[in-house]
């Protein structure tokens, strides 16, 4: 039977890679699409202790929420990216360092 | 289909022994099964009628040959044709994904139809949510298209491919608001409860006479004025959603060679086809569920004349964007982002605002 | 209901298979003589120039900008839109239907932003008369 | 004979989430991690099916395959250059990453475990849409206005950050 547990491990394992995404790529694309997968680990998360926990709707009204969060940073952040590169012809965001003194 | 099986179960005595998850799983294969031959079956039929209406609006005959009568038989041959060409996968391609676009083109467009009643009762999957369903499951086609696209490693596939793919999803907004307006009146995402409030004659076009009643039928393109008018405003947005003329930007082939496909050859390019075929038809069976009556319009036995009557409706409809294609000239791609976002979008939100203010009124 | 989605499941199966056989099939019948002349790439019978994954122009972005924008708005609007019967019959209506024209228009300012500034409009051809 | 179909499915869902996971976070291409994403987020919509919440599922597979998807393939076909094929995706922090995120899993694991749960009996949920709806007319109604004021300031924002290259 599938409880709860199989959720959370799996939402710990997609936390997890989406950690490490953003971690080791140094490619504005690929650390967004690792935040991506940390917020859908997160989703995961609400979906499953609301149907196991708290029963009702809350937590899915949650993840809708955070879905609408995901998709207004994917515009900001690629939005970002975008015009970097038109700036310094490079996604890597650890060239992007301009700023510093 | 769990009611078909607990009928099953009670009425057939073969069938007391099986246990009934294997037979809902039995009965959900034969399902597909029918389906995917109706929508194979459909796609040809269209191949072959989209030649002769052009031809017909051209005034030419088209295929007259095979088969005998009008050239009947010639998408068979086209088909037969197909499986034995070359299948080419260009050397710069990226051959994981091209031969994965195809795939996730076709199981976008075909898995919406599990939702889709094709008559009172014959629906595969009867989803609370079945409107946003279909809605959600088709936005994969663009995945696809892009993939397509992208790993051809051709100038004008890409191209076309970023182009469908920014034209299919601007138009997805209007669409999906159009569709709205009929969720409003209807209070619900289910397209076989939406059917069953489009049932019987409209209260107000009707005139009783010596026991019979006769008026127009109790259509949601009738029930409101923004209906009517979401009617023709979600036709037109779906005409771009299938990339058809007037909308056929993404496949200009004198622009563009062929789109997105345009490295695609034999069986991998015919399911591009396929699917094309299948989003018209899908896109136009969603009209007549929603603003048509949907399997309503035959009085009788609804299990065999519903289902005609839906299925008649739908390939009207088909018709219909195949004459506006061999009609309308192509629109060039700014006036098409502009009748999207300036014409369209606008006009969905005063459609979807009137409607709110209808149900309070 | 959610059994109901088993449907959907076994669609996306037969769809997969139906294309993996026939692709199958379709080996038995089709011949395979590559050659270099037709691997590679089509370019109108010319030799391909460059490659082909050029840049494209911010529209694209843009337009997709915008759409994910009015994406999420429809994801919001359909539930309250199949709510909005039952909220009428409870006399919440009103209330409901004057929460909807907020939201809306809140973000019928930021398409009307875009629209002001130009980003709405394609690149228009050059006109040469 | 009852089929454990929601254990098959489950862990099919599994293999198919985590393996093109994997696939994100590895690949060398840019362009094969984004679409393994629709893998990634296919799979989760079928966990929210299992879940019961199949106005979500919809919903995650219209926004994040149907959108957010586009918009990352769209911004990789924007910012590739051309003598780079293989975007740059070194590991230049890869053992302390692995380390890292290997410690992460554990502890997670550690408190899914040893936690225990109040677990109750999963309700029936019916017509999902609809009471997500009213929900969002009554309880959330400040966070639902407050959504199209986030939105409208995403719009806005990354129009002006991205639209200043304009149509050469």
């Amino acid at each position: 039977m599938i409880g709860l547990h199989h959720y959370l491990v799996v939402s710990a394992v997609l936390f997890a890679l989406g950690m490490f995404a953003i971690i080791t790529r140094k490619n504005g694309v690929a650390i967004l699409m690792g935040i991506e997968l940390v917020l859908n680990a997160a989703n995961l998360n609400f979906v499953a202790f609301s149907r196991y926990v708290w029963g009702g709707l809350t937590g899915q009204v949650f993840a809708i929420f955070v879905i609408m969060l995901a998709a207004a940073e994917a515009a900001v952040m690629l939005a970002i990216v975008i015009a970097v590169y038109d700036r310094f012809q490079s996604i890597d965001v650890d060239r992007v360092d301009s700023l510093k003194g | 289909m769990r009611p078909l099986v607990e009928w099953l179960q009670a009425n057939v005595a073969a069938l007391k022994g099986v246990p009934p998850d294997v037979l809902y799983l039995l009965l959900l294969l034969v399902g597909a099964l029918i389906v995917i031959n109706f929508v194979a079956i459909s796609a040809m039929f269209f191949i072959w009628l989209e030649r002769k209406v052009s031809a017909h609006i051209q005034n030419r005959y088209g295929p007259m040959l095979v088969g005998g009568w009008h050239g009947w038989a010639q998408s068979i041959a086209d088909g037969i044709k197909l499986l034995q060409k070359e299948d080419i996968i260009p050397a710069g391609a990226d051959r994981t994904l091209f031969r994965m676009a195809p795939f996730i083109v076709f199981v976008g467009s075909f898995a919406a139809f599990a939702a889709l009643p094709f008559g009172a009762g014959l629906i595969v999957s009867d989803l609370n949510i079945g409107l946003f369903y279909i809605l959600a499951v088709t936005s994969l086609v663009v995945v696809g298209i892009l993939m397509a696209g992208w790993a051809s490693n051709n100038k004008w596939a890409l191209l076309g491919a970023m182009r469908a793919a920014a034209q299919i999803v601007s138009y997805e907004i209007p669409v999906g608001l159009t569709l709205l307006t009929v969720v409003i009146m209807a209070g619900s995402l289910s397209l076989v409860e939406i059917s069953r409030l489009q049932e019987g004659i409209h209260p107000l076009f009707r005139v009783a006479a010596g026991g019979y009643v006769i008026g127009l039928p109790n259509w949601f393109v009738l029930q409101s004025p923004f209906t009517f008018v979401a009617f023709f405003l979600y036709f037109t947005a779906s005409l771009a959603e299938v990339n058809r003329t007037p909308f056929d930007i993404p496949e200009a082939e004198s622009e563009l060679v062929a789109g997105y496909h345009t490295e695609y050859s034999g069986m991998r390019f015919s399911f591009f086809f396929l699917a094309e075929y299948a989003d018209m038809f899908l896109v136009s069976a969603v009209a007549v569920m929603l603003f048509l009556g949907g399997w309503q319009g035959f009085a009788g036995p609804q299990f065999l004349l519903g289902t005609a009557a839906f299925i008649l409706k739908a390939y009207l409809l088909v018709f219909v964007q195949m004459w506006v294609r061999w009609t309308l000239p192509r629109l060039r791609v700014d006036q098409l982002m502009d009748v999207c976002w300036k014409v369209l979008l606008p006009l969905a939100f005063v459609n979807l605002l009137g409607t709110g203010a209808w149900m309070l009124a | 209901m959610v059994t109901e989605f088993a449907g959907v499941l076994v669609f996306i199966i037969v769809g997969i298979l139906f294309l993996a056989i026939s692709l199958l099939l379709a080996r038995l019948f089709r011949p395979h003589h590559p050659t270099p002349a037709k691997l590679s790439t089509y370019e109108c019978g010319e030799q391909p120039v460059g490659q082909a994954w050029i840049r494209f122009n911010n529209r694209f972005y843009l337009i997709a900008l915008v759409f994910i924008i009015f994406d999420v708005e429809i994801m919001f609007l359909y539930p309250w839109g199949a709510a909005f019967r039952e909220l009428v019959a409870k006399n919440l209506g009103l209330y409901a239907f004057i929460d909807m024209v907020v939201f809306i228009g809140i973000l019928l300012v930021g398409l009307a932003y875009v629209w002001r500034k130009g980003d709405l409009a394609w690149i228009k051809p050059q006109q040469r008369f | 004979m009852q089929i454990p179909a929601e254990a098959i499915v489950f862990y099919a869902l599994t293999a198919i989430t985590v393996l093109s996971g994997l696939v994100v976070v590895t690949s060398r291409k840019l362009v094969h991690s984004a679409f393994a994403l629709v893998f990634a987020f296919s799979g989760l919509a079928g966990y929210y099916v299992l879940l019961s919440a199949d106005f979500l599922a919809a919903a995650q597979v219209l926004i994040y395959v149907g959108g957010i998807l586009i918009l990352i393939l769209f911004a990789v076909m924007l910012t590739h250059r051309i003598e780079s094929l293989d975007i740059r995706s070194e590991t230049l922090q890869l053992l302390p990453a692995i380390a890292g995120c290997g410690a992460i899993v554990v502890l997670m694991l550690l408190a899914v475990y040893r936690t225990p749960w109040a677990v109750k009996e999963p309700q029936v949920l019916t017509q999902t849409a609809q009471s997500i709806g009213s929900l969002f007319m009554t309880d959330y109604l400040l966070p639902f206005e407050v959504a199209s004021v986030h939105l409208l300031i995403a719009l806005v924002g990354a129009v002006i950050i991205a639209g200043k290259r304009g149509g050469q």
